[in-house]
């Protein structure tokens, strides 16, 4: 099991940015990532997606900076599209109930036109 | 610190090491039977008890302690696991510890936070929260159970000279 | 067991948990920086380290305790890792305790067994065997770092906006 | 890092015997794996390839019990190939010294040539 470094990429879309997610995202974790997040939000993004391909385990505290960025792209009526969920992070959206507010793709692709 | 446990851990209360533990009951919990899925559950919830534990209990500070113990169960045939999380924090009215509803009226009032009682609850088969009768702090309780095997598909088997856990 | 570590873990002597320690201590290595393959030798070391102590120190009794406790470690701006294995076995003479040369002379001359020591020999970069100080028993203290490195093949790179541990 | 059962299955070959093994091989399994492939000694077997595919991680307690059939292959003339070692196995073999010792190749189908 081994724990490989979490590192954030990020790269433009026609319509906003595409941010590139690897590394287990836990509580020592999860205050680096809202950092990230909140800089790329801190101008509107129309389309902002996530890519978790490279996430195998997340816990209750990167799920709230999810949420978070959520908020406020819906404030600002632009998009959040989460893609390539892992099994255990699309069971932690499961038992949370998350599953059907947030949009969640399999590909980037469709995250592109969702 | 639960007595006679055969596994037992302490941490400082620092988020780098949330991984260690995760990795120790994975392992222990897969040795001792059980499926992967229910180990997955089992390692969210200790992973939310212990992230609750440095937040509200430690208030983040990273050097205070966190004692995890691992032991065996045995129910009906069962094979199962018990993780006890005690910490040293000043005495809380365990009442307090409350999950809020896991289900929004409305999407448009989601908000960050607020998952790690409710995971905890939903992830294992039996869980509580006490005040530690051996020294001031709060003990969580854990126990989860294999869930049956998922039934047979009638897929291809071969002649097993043995199969040992 | 050596105070203050940041992470400290006691099993029950019975060889099924020592899986459970082989995971806590490649996740913490790897949390600590070291790459996968240092990680794995130094897992390597503390099972066979603590193989020799459930078969000669404890003579395969489970009920016995093992302690192993882990602590970051930086030596000249690399990182890299400690763990001290202690055990409760009566006063052994440390010198007894060696390696067998790897190299038979004549395929035919392999035995079986006899490996343990001088695996965790040529797995870590500082072992060292002592009486305990605190205690009846044996403290073996491995250390590792992680390897430089390998070279930049010219691969392709991405700009990051981070890499945190 | 989850730890799946040990599995010991046998298939017969045209010259001799294959045993498959799954599961970390460490001293909570390496007695078991010894009384399986000291039952299928207890005759001769001109060929035993030992199909060690599904092991990730063996210690010197596992290597042992190989090393033991070695024995008794050798002396009898008669063969023990492994194969397919993954690398954590690969690497103990090559600690020990023992990789130019025992006859190791990369499929099933190489083993019943070797
Ligand atoms: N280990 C703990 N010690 C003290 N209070 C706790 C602990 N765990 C949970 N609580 C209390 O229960 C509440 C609900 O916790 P949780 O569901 O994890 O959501 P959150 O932590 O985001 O508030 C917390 O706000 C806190 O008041
Ligand atoms: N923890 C220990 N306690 C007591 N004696 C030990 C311990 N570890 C090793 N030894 C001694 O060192 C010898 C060499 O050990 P090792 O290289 O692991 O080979 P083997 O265990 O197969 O003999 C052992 O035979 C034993 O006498």
């Amino acid at each position: 099991m081994a724990n490989s470094p979490m590192t954030i990429t990020s790269s433009p879309l026609d319509d906003g940015q595409m941010v590139q997610v690897t590394g287990d995202i836990d509580y020592s974790r999860s205050s680096e990532l809202r950092v990230e997040l909140m800089g790329l939000l801190g101008r509107p993004v129309a389309r902002l997606i996530i890519d978790l391909v490279g996430v195998n385990y997340m816990d209750s505290s990167g799920v709230a900076v999810l949420v978070e960025a959520l908020q406020i792209q819906r404030k600002r009526n632009q998009k959040l599209v989460l893609c390539n969920l892992q099994p255990k992070v699309k069971g932690i959206f499961e038992i949370a109930r998350l599953n059907t507010v947030f949009t969640l793709t399999d590909s980037v692709e469709l995250a592109k036109g969702a | 610190m639960a007595d006679h446990a055969p596994i037992s851990i302490r941490i400082d209360s620092d988020p780098v090491h949330l991984c260690v533990v995760r990795s120790a009951v994975e392992t222990a919990a897969s040795r001792f039977g059980l499926p992967q899925h229910d180990c997955d559950r089992l390692v969210l919830a200790v992973d939310e008890a212990m992230t609750n534990i440095i937040r509200h209990g430690y208030g983040g500070r990273d050097d205070r302690s966190i004692w995890v113990t691992l032991s065996r169960l045995a129910r009906n045939g069962q094979t199962g696991i018990e993780v006890v999380i005690d910490d040293e924090t000043e005495q809380i009215d365990t009442g307090l510890i409350k999950a809020k509803p896991l289900v929004p009226a409305n999407p448009d009032e989601i908000t960050p936070g607020g998952l790690g009682v409710g995971i905890i609850e939903q992830s294992v088969d039996h869980h509580a929260y006490q005040r530690r009768t051996d020294a001031t702090g709060l003990r969580l309780t854990l126990q989860k159970f294999a869930s049956p095997p998922p039934t047979n598909d009638g897929g291809p088997s071969k002649t097993s000279l043995s199969a040992k856990a």
